[in-house]
């Protein structure tokens, strides 16, 4: 199988889809000759038009308001924000609209959207290029919130995300755009937006997160597997809704969590599992769910970025203390 | 314009200007020559039938919501003209945006009155348009916020090469957000098949148009957007419909969008939970009911001899049984059970919300 | 002492503000001669001039930047949303600006203002006029999220939001503004920003809500002391940063808690809270903490809306459920 | 007007122009009737300075990019006219509301060049502008959501009857986002003492102007709020001085807000992560280079004796020394230590967070 990074996959998704379905269109700042700031649509404009492949105004409210209208007129409008910082003007949009069509029409209009948005730090990045506030998006009901850990589950939930008859938001780790390589056959095959990944099985203690942050909780993985801690890994994927039943699983195996993001500690979405498996699990653990998070402060620029992220010492220390928790 | 001008001894290198459009004079006489569709006694008898049930039709609602039978409601009570001459001037094909205060271009489209009043009444099957165009959009409640979806309708009708028009209808308070700005600056951009409409009624709740903003005319908002703009009378249904007909037709044929100023009053509180005398002077809004478009329209109708005293008590005997039938048909639809509110969250609802959805069926979980 | 509403009290808190600071400044939609749709801000214009009482243009997207620029040239500005449904354009304004104006300048320049706005559902308004995404915003670092349950926390509360030197977001409890009537002494006297308020002491559970749940929360209290258990009822009025000091020293006692809030469940801020007793906690739980909230749907229009909101009696049951644990 | 004009046979009942500005001609000779404040021979010089001293600056700071020392960084090649221009144009006592392009605004205001480099580093202390005016805004990244601040500045400056304006820099891309529309419609309604100022670059990075607006002038945008806009030559340095002038007078008067469009071009790449070869022609870049404007302000210079070629020399040996020192003082900086993240989150930070800034220092709680 061909190897790709990230942004390659994301790219063939794309493709993909635009060649199976004339009602793809992309659109965003940037997307079309450029192939986007960080080149995930490159060649798309060339291959399927600047009618389909669109450089819109530099307006974020808009682009999220367009493909609210053009989904209802049944298109497939794939939007682009250039990164996760200019989300917020979509919010409105987000909240009020695009999830919410399909109920208040009562399934009348509905709005078969996906908005894609790089996520995360750690790339030395200018000011509000850092954002990853995925928690925010993941407490609107109606939408779904994705966030692919590698290539291949970037290609998988890509198409997923576009094939789905409701909106998707699509987060890209920024740092693994190039970072990450691996397999991707472009077959056009698509994956559950409704399962999460056990990336290592393992006994001892469960190790969950998503995005850029399965890097450093994998590699925390190993370190504990040095100590002799066996540590099962387990990539979310999915946010909203997300796979309780793969978490819970483990969790009634190993009795044991430590849930990893990048976001600020306080409301982020590691407090949605910690509560979900403290209500649900609580016979079954041995020790506190941990969360191991960027702190309660503005995510830095690039300078100190790398002290705000979770290290690979921070999570095998805090696995380490869940795991002698008695 | 109120400020210092700009250097004069600069040389101008663009001019731009606004128009405004007005046929019927208040009294009913005629301001200047009538466009040639007014001729179609049938068309005009049919506006004016039209905007005189949608008063009736609030006229009811609002007694509906002071007997608690009814939710906030949004009359349009000195506005029929805005949304009758709009909503006559489309094809079923083309898709409307309607604001909250557009129950004249639903009715018109043949939306059901009863569905209008359930929605008011606070219930999503309101918006099911069972009878109505089935591409059209609900009332849009936060403010502006429709515009980029009619940009967004507009770019689809033009990528797919269908000869179809979205009409965006909003306030003038909506004038005021970014939303109605990026939406009508992306139609110029692409030239889309849209237009744009600011029903300018004067009052954004208690804020004065001038409050709103330093323009002297609405219109010209358009200029920013790269497209025309015109003012029209709001109150004349005759001008609402030509200038929207003509608006439409443009955008039809290529020519891109147009926006409209409309420019008329609300005689009515801004909703039922409103209390107008708080902000503005009985004498003002008695001012304005010398304009109001109904008995405008009346007027010229009654002085080509096209309407009679007998055809008024009969219209309002059956707008008055439309009315009071459609009312019963709301009251007596039958509720909504709790747990259908996660019916239509997603196409398939997801497993994790499913449990939520049988505890409010009362159905417990194992 | 007088009597006041909800709204009486926000009222003379704001004049009194207003009052001792001519830095103070009211704006939003219709707060002036109208009073606010609410009648929060009646009187104000006539008494400090339409300059410092002021309507701005339907935008609110200004609204919050308007108070950015304002407070940074060292106004207090106090706006008005005039639902939280209306809130989502601000957002970009809160996240990237508002809560990070002093940590982006190093404490150059600071950003003391208030975005006051009725949260939540229950007065039958029209879609869109019954939002309570508080969780949202209690995700932002640098912002300070309130929201009083009574006249007289209103009161001191928002008395200490506007003399705060850091911005924050004061909700209303739209379904108390009329109904909830208390004792307030137009003193000036604000109240500390980060304590919960015990309302009952009790031995057997706690319970922890905010805003207009505090009053279904309450009654579920009533009820479940006819059946012999004490139920300690906590209103945490400040949710970022919340008093954790308050909350775990009950659960410490109790052993058990139920967290109530209106909003949507998943990504709820009663997420957060669960999250951090699971994690500090562990050992004292005698039964897993579980939640009482809004459903994972969009918030229905008045017709439904009190099946969505929890009900005394899924607070009760939920808290008997609790008790009975072991 | 591209599309079909509305209707010919309507009242005209408002008129709107733009007029345009420019002093120098690309050669350097005198397009048109010089102001006033060019007889003043230092000022020339020290606009022309400010002008080389940015370029050499914004240099440097590519090449500390390229070598690893630097963050992502945006120059303003070619658009150091407007910058300059503005910043010479406006009080000390002024707010200036700077994009991120506008280095050249900052240096004149006197913020040290190795804060700039600081902020470039990615290093909050770079904004804390230790020896510029304390009450200019840093740049501002989310484009265009400055023109609120401005707004609320200027609301802030007329409430107080400070004679003081706020001056709020943007790109044209910046002109398509809601914020600036709804900053400038209520600076209009407020006739604040505020003026904006975009400047057109022709790009929003690959996005070509004509993909942003379909408006002939980003003058015209400022109709639809309701005041005055003009079109500036912005690779004139006279023209931007000029028209920023009067607009800075006419607002501290009391006139209300002025709206500039300062027409230049982005000779360089959008930032260093950017390459502008994807997206346009060679050919284009060149032909603008006969327009910029440090070779026409030295033409005209030279042309009146006021400048050598040793002149020049000494001032780009001085300006690398200045570039020079500037860099290593940057560089020298001592790093942050991690903690002090929190140090200005909030003016005390509060217990709940306290916990974190000690396990960032290394401190663990007992
Ligand atoms: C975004 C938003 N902000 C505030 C409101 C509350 N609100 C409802 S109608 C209204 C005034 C609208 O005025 P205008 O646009 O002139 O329309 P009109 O009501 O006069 O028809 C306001 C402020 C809202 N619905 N949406
Ligand atoms: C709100 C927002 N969206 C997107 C970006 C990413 N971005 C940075 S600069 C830029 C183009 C800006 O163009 P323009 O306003 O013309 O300014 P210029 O860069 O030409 O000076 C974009 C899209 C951003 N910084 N902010
Ligand atoms: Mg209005
Ligand atoms: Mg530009």
């Amino acid at each position: 199988m061909p190897e790709a990074t990230l942004v390659e996959a994301i790219n063939l998704a794309l493709g993909r889809a635009m060649e199976e379905d004339p009602d793809v269109v992309v659109l965003g700042e940037d997307v079309g000759i450029n192939g986007g700031v960080f080149r995930v649509t490159a060649g798309l404009q060339k291959r399927f038009g600047a009618e389909r492949v669109l450089d819109t105004p530099l307006a974020e409210l808009l682009i999220s308001g367009l493909c609210v209208g053009m989904a209802a007129q049944g298109l497939k409008p794939v939007g682009e924000i250039q990164f996760m910082g200019f989300i917020y003007p979509c919010l409105d949009q987000l909240v009020n609209h695009a999830s919410r069509l399909r109920n208040r029409t009562q399934g009348r209009l509905t709005c078969p959207m996906v908005l894609r948005t790089p996520h995360g730090a750690g790339i030395r990045a200018p000011e509000h290029h850092s954002e990853s506030t995925e928690a925010m998006l993941a407490h609107i009901p109606g939408l779904r919130v994705v966030i692919p850990s590698s290539p291949a589950r970037a290609y998988g939930l890509l198409l997923a995300a576009i094939r789905d008859p409701d909106p998707v938001v699509f987060l890209e780790p920024t740092r693994l755009y190039r970072a990450a390589k691996g397999e991707v056959e472009d077959n056009g095959e698509s994956m559950p937006l409704d399962r999460a990944f056990v990336m290592r099985a393992g006994r001892d203690i469960t190790l969950v997160s998503w995005g850029a942050m399965l890097k450093e909780t994998t590699a925390a993985a190993d370190t504990l597997a040095s100590d002799g801690i066996a540590a099962e890994v387990i990539d979310l994927a999915t946010l909203k809704p997300y796979d309780e039943s793969t978490l819970l699983g483990s969790i009634a195996k190993t009795g044991r969590c430590v849930i990893v993001h990048e976001a600020a500690r306080t409301s982020g979405f590691g407090a949605e599992i910690a509560a979900d498996i403290a209500e649900r699990s609580l016979p079954s653990l041995l020790a506190p769910v941990t969360r191991v998070t960027g702190y309660d402060t503005v995510i830095p620029m690039a300078r100190l970025e790398q002290y705000y992220m979770p290290s690979v010492e921070r999570i095998a220390t805090a696995a380490r203390k869940v795991c002698q928790f008695s | 314009m109120a400020s210092r001008r700009v250097n004069q001894d600069l040389p101008v290198i663009a001019r731009f200007e606004v128009r405004h459009r007005n046929y019927l004079a208040p009294d009913g006489s005629i301001a200047r020559p009538l466009p040639a569709f007014t001729s179609d006694a049938k068309l005009l008898i049919a506006l004016y039938r039209s905007m005189v049930f949608v008063r009736l039709f609030d006229r009811k609602a609002v007694a509906l919501q002071r007997t608690g039978r009814l939710g906030t409601y949004a009359v349009s009570l000195g506005q029929e003209a805005v949304s009758v001459g709009i909503a006559s001037a489309m094809r079923e094909e083309d898709v409307l945006l309607p604001s909250y205060r557009d129950n004249g271009a639903l009715l018109w489209r043949g939306v059901k009155p009863e569905e209008i009043l359930l929605f008011w009444s606070g219930d999503e099957r309101g918006n099911r348009f069972s009878s109505g165009p089935a591409h059209d959009f609900p009332f849009c409640v936060p403010v502006g916020s429709q515009a980029p979806h009619a940009a967004g309708v507009a770019y689809a009708l033009k990528l797919r090469k269908e000869p179809r028009v979205a009409v965006c209808l909003f306030g003038d308070g909506a004038t005021s957000k970014g939303d109605v700005y990026e939406a009508m600056n992306f139609a110029g951009v692409h030239k889309l098949p849209a237009v744009f409409i600011a029903t300018n009624n004067q009052w954004a709740i208690s804020v004065p148009l001038r409050l709103q903003t330093a323009c002297e005319t609405l219109a010209q908002k358009a200029i920013a957007a790269g497209f025309a703009g015109e003012q029209v009378d709001g109150s004349d249904v005759v001008a609402m419909h030509a200038a929207t007909e003509e608006a439409i037709a443009a955008a039809r044929d290529g020519e891109g969008p147009r926006f409209i100023e409309a420019v008329t009053y609300r005689l009515g509180d801004h909703t039922t939970s409103d209390d107008a005398s708080r902000y503005r002077s009985v004498d003002e809004v008695q001012a304005h009911w010398k304009e109001e478009p109904i008995a405008r329209l009346r007027a010229y109708l009654v002085s080509r001899k096209m309407w009679s005293k007998a055809d008024e008590e009969q219209l309002a005997a059956e707008c008055h049984e439309r009315v009071e039938q459609a009312a019963e048909r709301y009251l007596a639809t039958a509720p909504r059970r709790p747990e259908t509110m996660f019916d239509h969250l997603y196409a398939e609802l997801p497993e994790a919300y499913a449990s939520q959805r049988r505890e409010l069926a009362g159905e417990h979980d194992a």
